[in-house]
């Protein structure tokens, strides 16, 4: 009886690297190979047109957006998304800062902020329409007062919750208010930023298409919404499973960026894991 | 005292840490055992390894590779029987609840009755006299005060190894003495194992009846000393024997050999 | 410098603060009809609006349709809550789980619940159930994503400390993961608060079920931008006050973290 | 003092009545249905009817198929859509038709800056539907068609009828198509009236049809027929010129119209006689201009009752 | 050294913190003056307020009440010349910076060339031992290398006041005594003053031209003892004088009243 462990000591690094990648695609398409299993031997037993089995949506999906339906539809709809995120975060983590900081601009601004998260983006469309005509801006901007919410809220929340200990390191060293922010309250709120981004870019995806559901003539979000008034339901579910598809895309893209971000918040959690 | 069991048994041990920039070897091949119902101080240059030990022994880290076998068994996972003070104790407190909660939180899942864990309780956290502070939470106690929190926490768990990273680091010299003396009459009259890390030389003198004295990096033991003075010992009059000053330097004389790196592996 | 404890009425000034921000709001608001930056037509005035708040407040029709809004907006959000706290604390201790589940995750989260509408139509009908499923879908994802940020955000040290005095898993998890999680619940709760609001009205408006909702789009297809825009400041109105009630409970609740405790100081 | 503006009228003697739930768009030309509700015919025929203001056919049809529903009163786009899907949607009955002549009940209206003032002009320029897809902009492409314009280059965005004045005072659109009570308000503002492109396309096309489900009508023939006889009923008392106040007044009591415009707003005709050969018509056209890329089998479709 | 300057005047200050539990008087009533260029040791029992005055001093907390002067001036805020290590080193060093990135971040703000900031962030991490260690995070070290790292980080920084609360408590004898050595030759070499607080009456005596005693809570100054050993001082020949025995035995007893209440204020 002894607990000689040498055979699971070391990882070896080179013939490790394989095996890990396979089960990164393992484990992140198991589920969904799983669930399409699943689906498929549901939908053939059923009959009800509005669940289409996946066989049919995967041949809507080739049909409706392989070929000039990718560039008319699809991309300006990306376009518009990545603008949008873009302005989320920068905004979010700018505004969240500031509001975090400093206790009386809070004070002075939630109520506001809290009023206007309350409003739903179809009543706002009409007069974001008005003030920005039917341009991208204005679906732009609709898909900012969506996503900007979680950014804000985790970053507030972040910044105000770093460290007493850290923050009278920093106001002992004299450290200025620049050099404060970027090695202290940024990469202490970090973490929560990150768990905001990540819910503003789901956010961002349901605007988008919220944004070309209403006045719009063309997009993804308009081509689902056309689908749907059609009753074209494999296409629609199509333009869902793309929805899909694209906020794994993005989820992925982030997964890279935030190891990078929080490349030592990760590496204080692995520590001790034995 | 051969008759008493091993309580104990380290071989070969050894931890590396894998990261990102280059693994770090912080216990080279360290081996000993300890018999049930010891005390055994654990002293050694700062980074070589203690704490990490420690870890290894509680079932908190896996080694790398070699052996720890608690009571003939491998230590696969932290013991019931076993209670561990962290050299990190702010971190180690949980700040939502308040001394008295963070006190009793371990004796929840023990069968006790509610005036018995009461008693527990009030009586650990009177005997590191944080009477005054039971509703305080802990972050607005002052650092020794902390400390003597997650002491208290230990002792009322009642283990029956109880291991301690540096636990008097931040208290006063008088503090210190009551403590170093709460320790030894837990271990004399509950018969409690204690595995005891501290850089205070006197101290690991004072409490332990064997010093394991670390190596710097790459860790071995570099001596297991026993200290062969009387049980009964008492802050005035022991610290004043001449043997106790003998086994000081000697310990201390370790200390600066293996800070400079120059004692040579066995 | 002699400075004396002043304990200053901080939640007045607060709320001064708060009602100064709103009113600067309005009064630009006020301004912009005024000046004519856009035609009254299409923005009223806010003093208009404020005329036709106060009928119908006095309209017991009003009070009823609030209370359909609410009562899906509260169900929903209590169902997306639960279920989003009891499956992200699985998922998010479960490391197996969390990389299983993450792409079917970042696969649904982003599918806007407005495009489901016809299908919870189809299952439900033209009934509540059908706009609680979309409120439930919608606010879901809010909690579950911070749920799992915060359930992964719990502390080396006190993790280890649970796990050496053999807390058992239920109080692992109330005593050190919830309170860890809690600051990140708290923001996902107003966050989802916030969503589901926003889809109990916008389902009633598509939907055409009784509540605010169905005002607004009635009041919209009639061309009436006074009554449109007076039940869009009800709808922030009910946002203010949700978020006051959290904002409540959280204090009450996380007085321990640094964010509220971070206040008192200095 | 409170008030209680849902309070409804008390005694309402539904015992033995059947419950049925009929769809129907929170618009004026509903006033119909309420005031016959009111006057008692669906009662006199054993009917008790909850009208549902579901928003458009895209979410009635599906509540029709999961039997939430009974019936729906919806544009004839909406069930040839179903039919091409096959989901066994049938018209049973027309409900309200566009006008022959005369002033029509909607119509395209080009703001005065844009210097639009015949169809054929509205080629390349930017023209507002309610929904894109539908007899509106099918028509409106016809209409310019037939005045010589080139009807591809018309770019079609959708705008909800209650925005549009604002948009196109802003200049964000150069023209919208609109029902009433918008048309009477952009003219008297100065905005152009081009055309009726119903009028223009298909006199007399059906702008609203009852719309039931084949299985309905398989199952439930005993509910179809007083249903039928019930709206027929409606209808003709709407239709008739001496209960045109109890309709308007039906407008005041269910919509939140400023009472004026609910006096003046144009109603529709009201009939239960479909006329087959515009809505064939309607089909061709979309058709044409590939917004339909197949004909319905208007022989499944419709069902006149 | 009558004709230095006074540095610090310390007048009737007096702390009491605020909260939801009752208020706590950390801080009674401490008076004292130190001159430019003093070496001040400050011992008193755990929780007595030691880290609370040094905090007052330098402008991180707001006194109750009382007068705090630097140089003549109220100090209002943290002042540029002055750099603190805190007796929660862990928690003071940014995990998301290395070693290297931690000792360097004070001196971004200082005008010097990229190659004098190199030098000095260099010197420092090696003066403390962690030249190996220096691209490593704070995560990644034991806590008496994490102390180390606080205190390089502070020699860095070139102050012309240093503030050090209770520095070396977790690292080893050999390496406490080669800091405190350090210690004593920026003070002898740069003319730094330095206030020290300890738990280690030796380091006190052996560290300090004065020692402060404080007594237990409500806190007074309960001594004010001039340490008259020679200026130059050795580990080993120091704490062989007569007179460095008795003075540490003149502490300890201090130590002992201050902790037991029995000292009585003037
Ligand atoms: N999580 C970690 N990742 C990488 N290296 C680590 C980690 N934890 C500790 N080390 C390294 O392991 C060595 C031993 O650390 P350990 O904490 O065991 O020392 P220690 O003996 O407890 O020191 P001290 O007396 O200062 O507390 C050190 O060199 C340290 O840098
Ligand atoms: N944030 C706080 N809120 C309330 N009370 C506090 C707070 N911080 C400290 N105290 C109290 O003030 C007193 C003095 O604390 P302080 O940290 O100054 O002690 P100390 O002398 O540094 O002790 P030690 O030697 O243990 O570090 C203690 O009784 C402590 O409980
Ligand atoms: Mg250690
Ligand atoms: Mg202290």
């Amino acid at each position: 009886m002894s607990a000689h462990t040498d055979r699971i000591a070391r990882r070896s690094r080179g013939g490790g690297l394989g095996r890990r990648v396979a089960a990164g695609f393992l484990y992140s398409l198991g589920l969904p190979f799983l669930l399409l299993v699943i689906w498929g031997l549901a939908s053939s037993s059923s009959t009800n047109r509005f669940f289409p089995g996946p066989l049919t949506i995967l041949e809507a999906f080739r049909e409706t957006w392989i070929g000039p339906a990718f560039v008319d539809d699809v991309l300006p709809s990306l376009y518009r998304l990545a603008l949008g995120i873009a302005a989320s975060i920068v905004i979010g983590i700018a505004a969240g800062t500031l509001i975090g900081l400093f206790r009386p601009l809070r004070e002075l601004l939630e109520p506001l902020l809290e009023f206007f998260r309350a409003i739903p983006p179809p009543v706002l469309i009409p007069v974001v329409m008005l003030l920005l005509g039917i341009t991208d801006t204005m679906k732009v901007v609709v898909i900012v007062s969506g996503a900007v919410w979680p950014i804000l809220l985790n970053t507030i929340d972040g910044v105000r919750a770093t460290d007493s200990v850290m923050s009278e390191t920093a106001d002992s060293f004299q450290i200025t208010w620049w050099e404060r922010l970027r090695f202290l309250v940024l990469p202490a709120a970090s973490p929560r930023i990150m768990t905001g981004v990540r819910q503003g870019l789901s956010v961002a995806l349901i605007l988008m298409v919220i944004s070309e559901m209403f006045a719009s003539s063309a997009g993804l979000g308009y081509r689902i919404a056309y689908f749907q008034r059609n009753y074209l339901i494999a296409e629609m579910w199509s333009g869902i499973l793309l929805l899909g598809l694209v906020g794994v895309l993005l989820a992925a893209t982030f997964g890279v960026v935030e190891r990078r971000v929080l490349r030592w918040y990760h590496g204080i959690r692995e520590v001790n894991r034995a | 005292m051969p008759d008493r069991s091993t309580l104990l048994r380290v071989e070969h041990l050894r931890k590396v840490y894998e990261s990102a920039n280059g693994d770090v070897e912080a216990i080279g091949d360290i081996s000993f055992t300890m018999r049930s119902g010891e005390l055994v101080c654990i002293v050694g240059p700062s980074g070589c390894g203690k704490t990490t030990l420690l870890k290894c022994l509680a079932g908190l880290l896996r080694p790398t590779s070699g052996l720890v076998e608690m009571d003939g068994q491998p230590v696969t996972g932290p013991s019931p029987a076993m209670a561990v003070v962290f050299q990190e104790y702010g971190r180690s407190l949980y700040p939502w609840l308040t001394v008295r909660g963070n006190v009793e939180l371990p004796l929840r899942h023990k069968r006790l009755s509610r005036q018995e864990r009461d008693k527990l309780v009030t009586d650990a956290i009177e005997a590191v006299g944080l009477a005054h502070a039971a509703r305080s939470h802990p972050w607005q106690l002052s650092g020794g005060m902390q400390q003597r929190v997650a002491i208290a926490r230990a002792i009322a768990y009642q283990p029956e190894v109880l291991i301690m990273d540096e636990p008097f680091a931040a208290v006063d010299a008088q503090t210190r003495a009551d403590l170093e003396d709460l320790v030894r009459e837990l271990h004399r009259t509950r018969k409690i194992s204690v595995l005891f890390v501290t850089h205070d030389i006197d101290e690991s003198v004072y409490l332990g009846e064997r010093v394991l004295v670390l190596s710097a990096s790459p860790t071995w033991v570099q001596e297991d000393l026993a200290v062969d003075l009387p049980p009964e010992r008492d802050q005035i009059t022991t610290r004043a024997l001449p043997r106790f000053t003998e086994l000081r330097t000697h310990v201390y004389d370790q200390i600066q050999r293996a800070k400079r790196g120059q004692a040579v592996a066995p | 410098m002699h400075v004396f404890s002043i304990r200053r009425p901080r939640s007045l000034r607060k709320v001064m603060l708060g009602v100064a921000g709103l009113t600067g709001f309005l009064v630009v608001w006020q301004l912009v009809p005024t000046l004519g930056l856009i035609n009254s037509q299409y923005l009223p005035y806010v003093t208009d609006i404020f005329a036709r708040l106060a009928e119908e407040f006095r309209d017991l029709a009003f009070w009823r349709r609030l209370g359909h809004t609410m009562t899906s907006w509260a169900i929903g959000l209590a169902v997306a809550t639960a279920a989003a706290v009891v499956l992200g604390t699985i998922v998010g201790l479960v490391p197996f789980l969390r990389r299983a589940t993450h792409t079917v995750v970042e696969f649904l989260r982003p599918i806007p619940s407005v495009a489901l509408i016809p299908l919870a139509v189809l299952l439900f009908g033209i009934q509540m159930q059908a706009a609680l499923l979309i409120i439930i879908y919608a606010s879901f994802w809010q909690v579950f994503v911070q749920v799992i940020y915060g359930v992964a955000d719990v502390d080396a040290v006190a993790r280890d400390t649970a796990r050496s005095f053999g807390l058992t898993r239920r109080e692992r998890l109330s005593y050190l993961v919830l309170p860890t999680a809690l600051p990140y619940l708290m923001t996902g709760v107003r966050l989802a608060a916030a969503v589901a609001l926003i889809l109990a009205i916008t389902a009633e408006m598509v939907i055409g079920n009784p509540g605010l909702g169905r005002m607004i789009e009635l009041s919209r297809s009639a061309g009436d931008s006074v009554g449109l825009y007076a039940f869009v400041v009800v709808t922030g109105l009910l946002g203010l006050l949700v978020n006051i009630v959290f904002r409540f409970i959280e204090r009450r609740s996380l007085s321990w973290h640094q964010s509220v405790r971070g206040e008192e100081v200095l | 003092g409170c008030t209680d503006s849902d309070a409804t009228p008390s005694g309402e003697n539904s015992g033995e009545l059947r419950q049925v739930r009929v769809a129907a768009l929170p618009i004026t030309e509903t006033a119909a249905l309420w005031g016959g509700m009111k006057a008692g015919i669906f009662e006199k025929h054993g009917l008790a009817v909850e009208v549902l203001p579901a928003q458009g056919g895209a979410l009635a049809i599906p509540a029709l198929i999961n039997g939430d529903i009974d019936f729906a009163i919806g544009q004839p786009f909406g069930p040839f859509r179903a039919d091409l899907q096959d989901l066994g949607v049938v018209i049973i009955g027309n409900y309200a038709s566009s006008y022959a002549e005369g002033d029509d009940i909607n119509a395209v209206v080009a703001s005065a800056k844009s210097g639009i003032t015949r169809p054929a002009e509205l080629a390349g320029k930017r023209v507002s539907v309610n929904s894109l897809g539908a007899a509106g902009d099918v028509t409106i492409m016809a209409a310019v068609e037939k005045d010589g314009g080139d009807p591809t280059t018309i770019k079609f965005v959708e705008v909800a009828f209650p925005d549009v004045p604002a948009q196109l005072e802003a200049d964000n659109i150069d023209a919208a198509w609109v029902p009433e009570p918008f048309v009477t308000q952009l003219r008297s503002r100065g905005d152009t009236f081009i055309v009726a492109p119903y009028q223009a396309v298909a006199p007399g096309l059906a702008t609203l049809t009852a719309i039931a489900t084949k299985e309905q009508m398989d199952s439930d023939a005993e509910l179809i027929a007083d249903f039928t006889a019930a709206m027929k009923e409606t209808l003709e008392w709407a239709q008739d010129s001496a209960n045109e106040t109890a309709v308007r007044q039906a407008i005041k009591d269910n919509l939140e119209l400023p009472e004026p415009v609910a006096d003046s707003v144009k109603l529709p005709r009201f009939g239960w006689e479909l006329d087959r050969a515009s809505l064939e018509s309607l089909a061709t056209l979309a058709g044409k201009y590939k917004v339909l890329d197949q004909q319905p089998n208007f022989d499944r479709l419709i069902q006149q009752q």
